[in-house]
């Protein structure tokens, strides 16, 4: 399934998409790209379309026009377990867990993609099932030590405080062992405590496993502080695209900002 | 290493500690004993009791734990009984299977196979579909055997009925009650151990997963059109199957009998006796059987109290039987000794 | 002339279908609840009348206007008794909880009023015709139809010209928003499932002259009044008129030059067909997956 | 905390309930004790057949009546009534535990062929005595199990042949339709008019079938105006009939219809109004309104369960079912056993009961009744038309 990315081609490419509801358009010509290994950042006010993005990369929804690659293949169009399978995982603004299943289960479920036992093994409870299933605990048991979750291994998730289930959230997505993590608003809700939790493991996850991450307009500080590369939307078009230094600076991004409010950079977007 | 093998070994067990394997050999003999306890027309009530709890163990998956809702379920199970009958007239017929040991178990499985078909064609619009829309597909699906069996006398005898050769085991004949009571609840406990065998895997996993969050699970890698068809294939074997026992037991069948009230008994089954777990199907099958078989005395007040538990379960109970049962037994854990 | 004869009874008895399916649909597009014991309301009510009528000897303006009031209230109670208590539930848990009820109302029925078929003493006659263009109407059908269309021209001022309304309207689309603005929202809910109610009573009132009453008179247009919202779109008033009407002709239309057996069947294979290619039937609003 | 008090005595009401599931007692020689005759049945007292269920509740009041004036041979009659919902498993399970856990000597009537088919090997089996199974007759006749089964009921398919003919013959109408039920019941008409215009070189002009949930007949009664039928056989429920009855009235000309026994109801006056007015209709034993003997039973069982009077028909059927029973009974005399009972059922010689008339069994004879009489409805009222019409015996 997994293909190589052979040499240092861009790993996702976004180019030229648009999205529309109706006559509304949600994303207007975007074009975006993410390097292997890199951990970028898409910002913007409230209603940039930086989820409508998020949601036409991994396949929720279909872009009206433009192509979107992954690897050099073209994705959109594809379902999006198939575009999981791939290797792009993501987390959601609002917690999307499957709230009646335990942390371990939630887990679980992100190493599907890597059960090779059929529904008959899984009937039957076969020895392939069974070699599969153990080897998919074990993956997952790495993930809950990494993540510090082994406390709440058996809770159901739903019974977690929230910060916990952003982290599951954020574990789950990393059993699919994607080669591209898109998190959309990962510390919104967090303490500030938390939060430098989540920079830390943000960092480690980009670091160590070489993931490329892409963080969905969050805390701006934040942002700022870990991204390489940041773009700007507003309403639907791409505004910027530069390294946090730069962007900061860009007068559309403070101009698209001030339409809410002067740019505070405490202040989430 | 092992040692961390083990515990996830333990873990993934159906059966953990002695007094879980006690209490199961202690359930198992006395399924076992029953039949030589009582009078055979409440053998004949606790034959039906088990083909309830197969399809309500079947439906649970689709609807407990999927969260797809099917208000035609006796469509499959019509679908089963009618295959499987046909199956064994065929083969009686023939006297070619007969010679193998007897069409018995494989009539079972081809009333299951049958209506497998049938659950997927019913599927494949439930990709699309939501709550109350997927309701009336199934619903309809359910009025259309009825209304097709009724007008197909090819099928199903029309409104004759039809009559079930008795099973045999080559040349022995399983006719009578006991026998047909170790078949059924030999399925049942058959049936139950694959249902749980699923429900702890990635399968069960998946079907979860879709109904807490469908979006969720896509994104992280579950084929929904997949597991929302196997689900839907899955309950409607299981109701196949029971289809092909309510034959067996009944020795008869007519298209009257596969009634939309049937659907809805169904239904309330898995719910009074709590979604989205085994025990809590059968607990509720096995509830509302004795009390629709055992309240004929009742008369013409059993639809009052029927209905009555079914609210009275979900007004108080919302978790149903089953959730109640796993509170009273936290309950006595924690009693003060 | 036989095919507009169809047509017509197609329409007479559709408009009836639209009439229980209304309540149908102002009850789910408020509170999104699919109340099963929607034709056992209607039926419980029509008992009443009946009774009302023959025991009672209440004059048939009085009747009606009891009958109306008590489905109000048998609708509202409902409401607070078992549904309140319930709201949490699931789509499921409420089909369940409104099938038990129906269960309990069609066995009460039956203890009360006995299994037996009634008669409802009703002013208008179905053996009273006027021709029209060839085609045979009687006073019936007439009377129903004017009926049928005032009940429906009524609902829409309630739903889009009042205060009540737009309460309604209001809490279908969010109702912890309704419940910050001020809107009593139970209140709301008990409301609506009161005139869901009377919009059964209404239907059964109308059906009573045709299906007689009967513990079990409710049962087929309930589920065609049900395949009618579905058809139209759940969440649509217009959609159901439509959804009914087209259901009423075009099973008669079957009925009348293929086959009388698949009848009923043919309602449900025409819904399903349709959902196949507009999921959310007729006019319903497309369901958006929200992330 | 009040709450979940609420909660723990809701639980303890399932519970009870649940074990409700009454232990029944044991049997001696099976429903005959010394003081007691045991008699059972299985019927419709809820779901969409109870209508039907009266036919078990006037028995019961008639059985009441016999027991105040002292029972047969100084035994009281139990009669327990199970209910089935007119759902086949739930009949089966229902006669088994008459038979092996009440003990009954005898099964009185059963409604509807589904549950009648369902029941009837076990019951044959067993060797258990059956009264008169309100269903059509194909499964009895040439049957070689039938030692314990007594009928009392026409023949739906005779029936029809004596309507037909009588359409033809007497009425002088040429094109015949008939609308029919969708099952054993309406499929015994339908053959039977088919059969009897094809005796006589015709055909039926339409022969509609309806479903049993259809709520509004009037596309068959259009289906019938364009055959330009211009007399209607109607196999149909008492609702279904009137439903009929009242969309065929539309028609222009409005057809004769003649209907089978079983809408020989008064309901069928009240509920299809001036569209009942002429309908003829057949029936097996006397009206109210033309004999004292079955005006006095009536009498007798309203005056026990008033809530007859809106099925007094049906009532009154049930009745018949038991009546030859209570015969067979009294001329078996006090040492009766199951063999004397049928000796003494095979002596009933042209016996005219309280509601029956000319009723005959006989060694190799199960089929007790074999006549009807026409009559026609004028304003809600029976006018007999004809005198006993005799059809052949064929069991």
């Amino acid at each position: 399934m997994r293909e190589n990315h052979g040499g240092a081609g861009p790993l996702l490419e976004v180019r030229n998409v648009s999205l529309q509801f109706g006559g509304i358009a949600a994303l207007t010509d975007v074009n975006l790209t993410v390097h292997p290994g890199e951990l970028m950042s898409v910002i913007g006010p409230n209603g940039a379309g930086k989820t409508s993005l998020f949601n036409c990369i991994t396949g929720l929804y279909r872009p009206t026009a433009g192509d979107i690659f992954f690897g050099g293949r073209r994705i959109n169009g594809l379902t999006a377990d198939r575009i999981a399978a791939l290797g792009i995982a993501r987390t959601f603004q609002n917690i999307e867990l499957f709230s009646h299943m335990t942390t371990l289960d939630n887990l679980l479920l992100g190493r599907h993609l890597h059960m090779r036992a059929g529904f008959f093994d899984a009937a039957f409870a076969t020895r392939r099932w069974w070699r599969n299933e153990v080897a998919q605990r074990r993956r997952v048991e790495e993930i809950m030590d990494m993540l510090d979750l082994q406390s709440v291994r058996h809770r159901r998730v739903a019974s977690l405080p929230y910060g916990m289930q952003k982290l599951v959230e954020v574990g789950r997505a990393l059993a699919t062992e994607p080669r591209l993590l898109l998190l959309d608003e990962p510390s919104a809700g967090m303490t500030e405590e938390e939060k430098a939790d989540l920079v830390f493991t943000i960092r480690d996850v980009q670091e160590e496993l070489g993931i490329a991450v892409v963080l969905g307009g969050d805390d701006l500080r934040m942002v700022m502080e870990i991204s390489q590369r940041i773009v700007v939307l507003d309403r639907g078009r791409v505004i910027a695209d530069d390294v946090p230094a730069v962007v900061q600076k860009d007068p559309k991004v403070i101009e698209a900002y001030l339409g809410e409010e002067a740019m505070d950079p405490a202040r989430g977007a | 290493m092992t040692q961390l093998i083990q515990r996830y070994e333990e873990e993934m067990a159906l059966v953990r500690g002695g007094a879980a394997w006690t209490g199961l050999v202690l359930l198992l003999g006395a399924l076992a004993a029953l039949p030589w306890l009582l009078p055979g027309y409440y053998v004949y009530i606790l034959n039906f009791v088990g083909i309830n709890v197969i399809v309500a163990i079947g439906l649970n998956l689709l609807v407990g734990y999927t969260g797809q809702i099917s208000l035609g379920h006796v469509g499959f199970v019509a679908i089963g009984a009618y295959a499987a009958t046909h199956f064994i007239r065929a083969t009686e017929a023939s006297g070619v299977v007969a010679a193998l040991g007897g069409p018995f178990w494989m009539a079972v499985f081809i009333g299951g196979a049958a209506a497998a078909v049938f659950g997927v064609l019913v599927g494949l619009p439930a990709i699309r579909l939501e709550g109350p829309y997927l309701t009336i597909v199934t619903l309809g699906f359910g009025l259309a055997v009825q209304q097709i069996l009724i007008n197909w006398p090819a099928v199903s005898g029309g409104r004759i009925g039809m009559f079930v050769p008795q099973p045999a085991l080559g040349s022995f004949v399983l006719g009578s009650d006991r026998s047909l009571y170790y078949l059924v609840w030999t399925v049942v406990i058959g049936m139950s151990l694959v249902a749980f065998n699923l429900t702890r895997s990635h399968v069960g996993r998946a079907f979860i997963a879709i109904r807490d969050s469908d979006i969720a699970a896509e994104v992280t890698g579950v084929n929904l059109k997949y597991y929302k068809t196997l689900a839907f294939a899955v309950s409607a074997f299981y109701a196949g199957a029971a289809g092909a026992l309510l034959a067996y037991v009944m020795q008869y069948l007519e298209p009257t009998m596969f009634n939309l009230y049937e659907s809805i008994y169904y239904l309330a089954m898995v719910v009074v006796g709590g979604l989205g777990t085994i025990p809590g199907a059968m607990f509720g099958a096995v509830l509302l059987t004795l009390l629709q078989y055992g309240l004929s005395h009742a008369q013409e007040y059993l639809p009052v109290i029927y209905g009555g538990i079914v609210i009275l379960v979900m007004a108080l109970e919302p978790m149903g039987l089953y959730g109640r049962w796993l509170k009273i037994k936290l309950w006595m854990k924690t009693w003060p000794m | 002339m036989f095919f507009w004869q169809l047509v017509l009874s197609g329409l007479s008895i559709g408009s009836l279908y639209a009439v229980v399916g209304l309540g149908i649909v102002l009850l789910y597009r408020t509170s999104r609840v699919l109340n099963f014991a929607h034709g056992d309301l209607a039926m419980v009510t029509t008992m009443i009348a009946y009774s009302l009528l023959t025991s009672a000897g209440v004059v048939f303006a009085g009747s009606v206007a009891l009958t109306l009031l008590a489905a109000f209230a048998l609708g509202s109670l409902f409401y607070f008794i078992v549904i309140r208590p319930v709201k949490e539930a699931t789509l499921l848990g409420q089909i369940i909880t409104t099938a038990g009820f129906a269960l309990v109302l069609g066995g009460a029925a039956v203890v009360i009023w006995g299994a037996g078929t009634k008669a409802l003493p009703f002013p208008l006659s179905r053996f009273r015709f006027y021709d029209v263009f060839g085609l045979r109407i009687d006073q019936l059908t007439i009377g129903s139809f004017i009926v049928s269309v005032i009940t429906m021209l009524l609902l829409y001022l309630l739903v889009q010209k009042t205060k009540f309304g737009l309460a309604m309207r209001a809490v279908s689309q969010n109702d912890a928003a309704a419940r910050v603005l001020g809107i009593p929202v139970r209140r709301v809910y008990a409301v609506t499932w009161g005139v869901s109610a009377v919009l059964g009573a209404i239907g059964g009132l109308l059906l009573a002259p045709v299906t007689f009453v009967s513990p079990t008179m409710m049962f087929d247009p309930f589920l065609k009044g049900f395949a009618a919202a579905v058809l139209g779109g759940l969440d649509s008033l217009p959609g159901v008129i439509i959804g009914g009407v087209i259901l009423g002709v075009v099973e008669n239309v079957f009925g009348g030059y293929v086959s009388t057996a698949f009848k009923s069947t043919v309602a449900f294979v025409m819904i399903i067909a349709v959902l196949l290619v507009r999921p959310e039937g007729l006019l319903g609003r497309k369901f958006q997956r929200r992330v | 905390m009040r709450l979940k008090v609420r909660a723990y005595v809701g639980w303890l009401l399932v519970t009870v309930m649940a074990l409700g599931v009454a232990l029944p007692a044991a049997a001696q020689e099976r429903g005959i004790t010394p003081t007691e005759i045991i008699l059972g049945t299985s019927a419709p007292l809820s779901g969409p057949a109870a209508p039907w269920g009266a036919t078990a509740r006037g028995a019961e009041a008639y059985i009441q009546y016999i027991n105040e004036q002292g029972g047969i041979h100084g035994r009281t009659i139990r009669f327990v009534i199970l209910d089935d919902a007119y759902q086949p498993p739930r009949a089966v399970q229902n006669v088994r535990a008459l038979v092996e856990g009440t003990g009954v000597f005898a099964l009185v009537g059963m409604i509807g062929s589904a549950n009648a088919a369902a029941t009837r090997d076990y019951i044959f089996r067993n060797e258990v005595v059956w009264m008169t199974p309100a269903v059509e007759s194909d499964p009895w006749i040439g049957n070689p199990n039938i030692r314990y089964l007594f009928v009392t009921y026409p023949n739906y398919y005779q029936e029809a042949k004596v309507l037909t003919r009588y359409a033809v013959e007497e009425l002088g109408l040429r094109r015949i339709a008939v609308i029919y039920q969708n099952d054993q019941y309406g499929d015994n008409g339908r053959r039977g008019v088919i059969d009897a215009l094809a005796e006589m070189g015709m055909e039926p002009v339409a022969a509609v079938p309806y479903e049993l949930t259809d709520a509004d007949l009037s596309v068959q009664a259009l289906l019938i105006g364009q055959a330009q039928a211009d007399a209607v056989i109607l196999y149909a429920t008492p609702t279904h009939g009137a439903m009929a009855a009242a969309a065929l009235a539309q028609l222009n000309p409005k057809p004769q219809i003649l209907s089978s026994f079983t809408l020989a109801d008064p309901i069928m006056a009240a509920l299809a109004g001036e569209a009942w007015n002429g309908v003829i209709v057949p029936s097996y034993f006397p009206y109210p309104d033309h004999d004292e003997k079955v005006a006095r039973v009536l009498e007798i069982i309203l005056e026990r369960n008033p809530d007859l009077a809106q099925m007094s028909f049906n009532a009154l059927a049930g009745v018949t079912f038991l009546e030859p029973l209570l015969e067979g009974l009294r001329r078996a005399g006090p040492d009766v056993t199951k063999e004397s009972f049928v000796a003494a059922m095979e002596s009933i010689q042209d016996w005219d009961g309280e509601l029956l008339r000319g009723i005959s069994f006989g060694p190799g004879r199960r089929q007790g009744l074999n006549r009807i009489f026409l009559a026609r409805m004028v304003n809600g009222k029976p006018e007999p038309l004809t005198d006993w019409i005799v059809y052949p015996v064929e069991f």
